[in-house]
């Protein structure tokens, strides 16, 4: 193995005309800040055609490209070749969510979570004429809630969502907590119902493996938890 | 509506790396000996309560479970406790919004108090364990 | 078959806000998208959004109008007067009611909207959520769409507009997933689908922005208004061109040249850093051009003396950035900096409601031109041209759908056979050409040649070359054949359009005889108000683009010299 | 369930890991070296603050082991969560009173 080039192994399976999945190996040659999603587009390029996987802004803002890179799930843009200090570098899809071909998998178990707790403001009220008053220390709270890219990551790392596919997930209970501590949102009562629920956030186990694979670097267990603080002062009607 | 490849067994598995981590060791350890203690707990029960029949009997079922041999799987009883218990401190504190950011320190502070009492516990049984009279 | 009343193409903030207005209108409307919504480039858009609120201290005297002044000097005088003032009464309403949607914008002490000052304008201007306002936007009007339910159909890559007798019909899409190719009908489509920045080897734009959708709505018989005016934003991250927002200098940040010299003082004493992208542009290419560059390729964006605190509360995505692209923590070193392509002016030509001369089509967003940006758009004003047009053509596209009847499904039959063929063809592909090289050729022709500083041989040799690849993309090799997430066919695909929105960038710039914000000739060097204070429109032909040209409008400001 | 269940299980943990702590510490430290006998026990057990302390980790370690029980088997969607809560209780219910009765039997 020579210093400038590196070995990618890439998950393949295409259920149309194939019965398991197998690793191809392909030789890369190693650019400077050459990134995974670079060599998966070297590999699509100049090797393999039949590639497929997911990408759009390649600056770790939308979450298209969350992927199992060497053992965790990280966003392909993100993670730099030589980061890695590997070289061979194994590349498979998200685990435990359907396949639809290679790297891309079924994102609708994730997104249903997603829309499930009712994640958009609610009001009861009509708003004021101009914004909202809102202090800078009620803002402060929204720093880091706001931030998730809905890029799976998480949830394809959850245990609890392994073993139960019908888990929320800590991507969608963040997405709770963040209309929870908004100053403005009177959506509580509302979103007790999906996540105060059998598959909703009791079921969180702090295992922190979100955490640790967050390419956002949020804190999915603090929320959770805040959340959970949050959802028993309102059913002790302390709230 | 989009075909997709569903059946679990094809799902792309997670790397053992991932599976795991310190917290997912702590969560797996956790149920685990939650588990154990849960059919011991329900053995001790039905043991004491079934020897209440008579005190003849009770004696001397006590008498066979206090050899030394006994003693040692009391021990590791002993350790699989602690490990819960301690364990479920850390749980705790984080439900209460302590120690959230740190997990893995407090994991690993509390499995050397964990370790620290279990050491003591087996130092002071040991006499016993080697065969020292009961009185 | 499916069939909607409107189909907005492309999901980012612009195709978001049309759908909603027109649901919200009692129209049956549906998002198809290359992507998942929330995948959309607006995500990446860091700055802000510009909005005369007047909350900032220094901004009280701000004034719709005075923003209207501002942009239209900001684009040098090519926009129309008329549209901007629109656009600029609008937006306080638009941001009002992102906010009350959930929008988390960064806070003043006092509870308001925040704002920070940007290029090219008068007053803190800019309202902004850290340095994370698309992604904040989007989300925002994403959750409307789940709240209101609007039928999403994502990764869906439009094929072609149905159009018969001047009149939409509807679409034909490829389901990327499944590699299903369907036809939608429906009397009256919006293109939202963003910039065509991928043509550039070098661009801040997402892999995805390749302006397919400007090339879909020229095939189908739109004109593009003003190609040729491409903005470069000054400050992109070497060696990725990940985008350093324009906040970081509106924040006080530095550029400072090998010799340690904060450089713009030469070229815009006044405005310093904080000039409109145009002109610190071609400062900083132009000190890479004179020898005063780090390894000759890039410049310095100094934030050290802004401390750790103003950096890690105001532009935390920054550091993440330069931390995970570029090894670079701005607390404790320079950002390495060089201009790329960013932001399409030009566009599907549209009126100030969204509405094209085409019946049925209308666009919003990047890929449309109203005009409001002219000859360059100041920072702070994409995002607010998304919410405002994407609202209007929703207004305008719920009244035209409840004026005109169905579309006709036979058509939209006929038009999937004919792209099925297409795509059948491509595969079976005779020819040895690799069109990834074509595409790679491509960006770098158009870099090259028609870039910051343009001449006329220079782009006659760059038509020259994309004659060639033309050419050369009709003889490819077999693609592959597969029908799941079949990226090589979809690549293909969308290179024919592409080339052709390259030849109208690149005919346009040579057709445009002066210099004129990002357009920038060396053998024009001058504004020439008297022969060019007109758009440039594109027609399509099989053969070369035919232009024509259309007035601007001037109400209230006379051109001056622009200088900051 | 959700929310009661979760906090009566935190409950129970604190309740658990007090009286379970002296528990222990009674019986490794304190009457460590003492033959086991039912006699002993029964003097033990005549101290009311020791019989209700009894009682009710009895109780509380019940309800906690069997919720924990439930959580497991739900976390992997055998069986149906409904069946489990109501199969644990009857169990639940079933041991306390066998350990209650055992309990009765030294305290009386």
């Amino acid at each position: 193995m020579s210093e400038n080039q590196f070995t990618l192994k890439v998950f393949r399976f295409d259920p149309d005309t194939d019965t398991g999945h197998r690793y191809d190996s392909y030789t890369v040659p190693l650019r400077g800040g050459m990134t995974v999603l670079d060599a998966l587009f070297y590999v699509l390029e100049e090797k393999d055609p039949s590639l497929a996987f997911r990408y759009a802004c390649r600056g770790a803002v939308c979450g298209s490209c969350a992927m199992h890179i060497n053992g965790t799930n990280r966003l392909a843009c993100q993670t730099q070749i030589v980061t890695l200090q590997a070289t061979e570098v194994q590349v498979s899809p998200l685990p435990y969510l359907p396949l639809i071909k290679d790297l891309v998998v079924e994102m609708a178990p994730f997104y249903q979570k997603m829309d499930n707790v009712q994640p958009y403001l609610i009001t009861h009220e009509s708003p004021p004429e101009k914004e909202y008053l809102q202090s800078p220390r009620q803002r402060k709270k929204l720093d880091s809630v706001t931030d998730c890219i809905w890029c799976a990551a998480c949830y394809s790392a959850c245990p609890v969502a392994w073993g139960d596919p019908e888990y929320l997930g800590p991507a969608a209970l963040v997405k709770a907590q963040r209309f929870a501590v908004d100053s403005r949102d009177q959506g509580g009562a509302e979103r007790l119902k999906p996540t105060d629920a059998e598959e909703g956030l009791w079921r969180c186990h702090t295992v922190f493996n979100c955490v640790e694979v967050c390419p956002k670097e949020i804190n999915q267990t603090e929320a959770i938890e805040g959340l959970r603080r949050r959802t028993l002062k309102r059913r002790l009607g302390w709230k | 509506m989009i075909p997709a490849y569903r059946s679990r067994k094809m799902m792309a598995a997670p790397h053992p790396w991932e599976k795991w981590r310190m917290g997912t060791v702590a969560f797996a350890m956790h149920r685990a000996s939650g588990v154990v203690i849960a059919l011991y707990g329900i053995t001790h029960v039905m043991v004491v309560s079934f020897a209440l029949a008579g005190e003849e009997g009770f004696n001397r079922l006590m008498d066979t479970f206090q050899q030394p041999w006994v003693l040692v799987l009391e021990m590791l009883l002993v350790a699989v406790v602690l490990f819960h218990m301690l364990n479920g401190v850390r749980i705790l504190l984080f439900d209460i919004g302590v120690g959230v950011r740190h997990q893995k320190a407090l994991f690993l502070g509390l499995m050397v108090v964990g370790a620290v009492v279990l050491t003591l516990t087996v130092i002071i049984t040991l006499p016993y364990i080697q065969g020292r009279e009961l009185a | 078959m499916f069939s909607h009343q409107v189909l907005v193409v492309g999901g980012g903030l612009a195709g978001l806000r049309a759908a909603i207005e027109a649901h919200d209108r009692g129209v049956d409307v549906a998002i198809l998208s290359l992507v998942h919504p929330l995948r959309s480039h607006s995500g990446a858009a860091q700055g802000g959004v510009n909005a005369a609120l007047g909350n900032a201290e220094e901004g009280k005297d701000d004034s719709p109008e005075r923003h209207a002044y501002d942009t239209v000097k900001g684009s040098d005088f090519l926009a129309d007067q008329d549209a901007v003032e629109e656009m600029t009464n609008d937006t306080p309403e638009r941001i009002y009611e992102m906010e009350h949607w959930g929008c988390p914008f960064s806070r003043n002490p006092d509870g308001t909207i925040a704002q920070r000052p940007f290029g090219g304008g008068a007053f803190p201007r800019t309202c902004y959520g850290s340095d994370k306002t698309g992604h904040y936007m989007l989300h925002t009007l994403y959750e409307q769409t789940i709240k209101r339910g609007i039928r999403v159909y994502a990764e869906w890559t439009v094929l072609s507009i149905v159009v018969q007798d001047d009149l939409v019909n509807g679409l034909v899409a490829l389901h990327m997933p499944t590699g299903q190719v369907e036809g939608f009908t429906a009397p009256a489509v919006i293109m939202a689908t963003g910039g065509a920045g991928r043509i550039y080897s070098q661009s801040t734009n997402a892999i995805i922005n390749t302006g397919s959708g400007i090339a879909l709505a020229y095939m189908a018989g739109a004109l593009l208004k003003d190609m040729e005016f491409v903005q470069f934003h000054p400050t992109c991250l070497y060696p990725t061109n990940i985008l350093i927002t324009e906040g970081a200098r509106g924040e006080g940040g530095y550029l400072v040249n090998n010799r340690g010299e904060r450089f713009m003082k030469d070229y815009a004493p006044t405005a310093m850093e904080l000039a409109p992208r145009d002109i610190v542009s071609r400062s900083i290419r132009t000190e890479i051009a004179q020898g005063r560059a780090f390894e000759d390729v890039y410049v310095h964006l100094d934030l050290r003396h802004l401390g750790q605190e103003i950096i890690l509360e105001r532009l935390p995505g920054i550091r993440d950035i330069a931390m995970h692209f570029a090894g670079v923590d701005p607390v404790k070193q320079p950002i390495p900096v060089l201009p790329a392509q960013h932001y399409t002016m030009g566009g599907i030509g549209t009126d100030s409601w969204g509405q094209t001369p085409l019946n049925g089509l209308f666009a919003a967003g990047e890929c449309a031109c109203v005009s409001v940006h002219g000859a360059n758009r100041l920072g702070g004003n994409s995002l607010l041209e998304t919410v405002v047009f994407g609202q209007r053509a929703g207004v305008r596209v719920s009244e035209w759908v409840k004026g005109n009847g169905a579309a006709n499904p036979a058509r939209v039959e006929s038009a999937l056979g004919a792209s099925n063929q297409r795509l059948e063809e491509l595969i079976a592909g005779k020819g040895e050409e690799d069109p990834c090289l074509i595409r790679q050729e491509m960006g770098e022709v158009m870099m090259e040649k028609v870039g910051i500083f343009r001449h006329r041989d220079e782009m006659e040799e760059a038509i020259a070359k994309l004659r060639e690849l033309q050419q050369r993309l009709a003889h490819t090799r077999p693609l592959y054949g597969g029908k799941r997430f079949n990226l090589d066919l979809l690549r293909t695909y969308e290179l024919g359009g592409l080339l052709l929105v390259a030849e109208v960038i690149a005919h346009g710039a040579l057709v445009r005889e002066e210099s004129r914000g990002s357009h920038s000739r060396r053998d024009f060097e001058t504004r020439d108000d008297q022969d060019w204070m007109k758009h440039t429109l594109a027609h399509f032909t099989p053969e070369v683009p035919r232009f024509s040209f259309s007035p601007v409008s001037i109400t209230k400001w006379q051109p001056e010299a622009r200088k900051y | 369930m959700s929310a009661w269940g979760w906090l009566l299980q935190r409950i129970t943990a604190g309740i658990v890991l007090i009286f379970l702590a002296i528990h222990l510490w009674l019986l490794h430290y304190v009457y460590l070296g003492e033959r086991l006998t039912f006699q002993r026990i029964e003097e033990r057990l005549q101290a009311p603050v020791l019989w209700t302390a009894e009682g009710l980790l009895l109780a509380a370690a019940i309800y906690h082991a069997l919720y924990g029980l439930r959580g497991i088997a739900i976390d992997y969607r055998w069986g149906n969560p409904r069946t489990w809560t109501w199969s644990l209780t009857v169990v639940g219910v079933a041991g306390f009173l066998l350990g209650g009765y055992a309990l009765y039997c030294f305290a009386s």
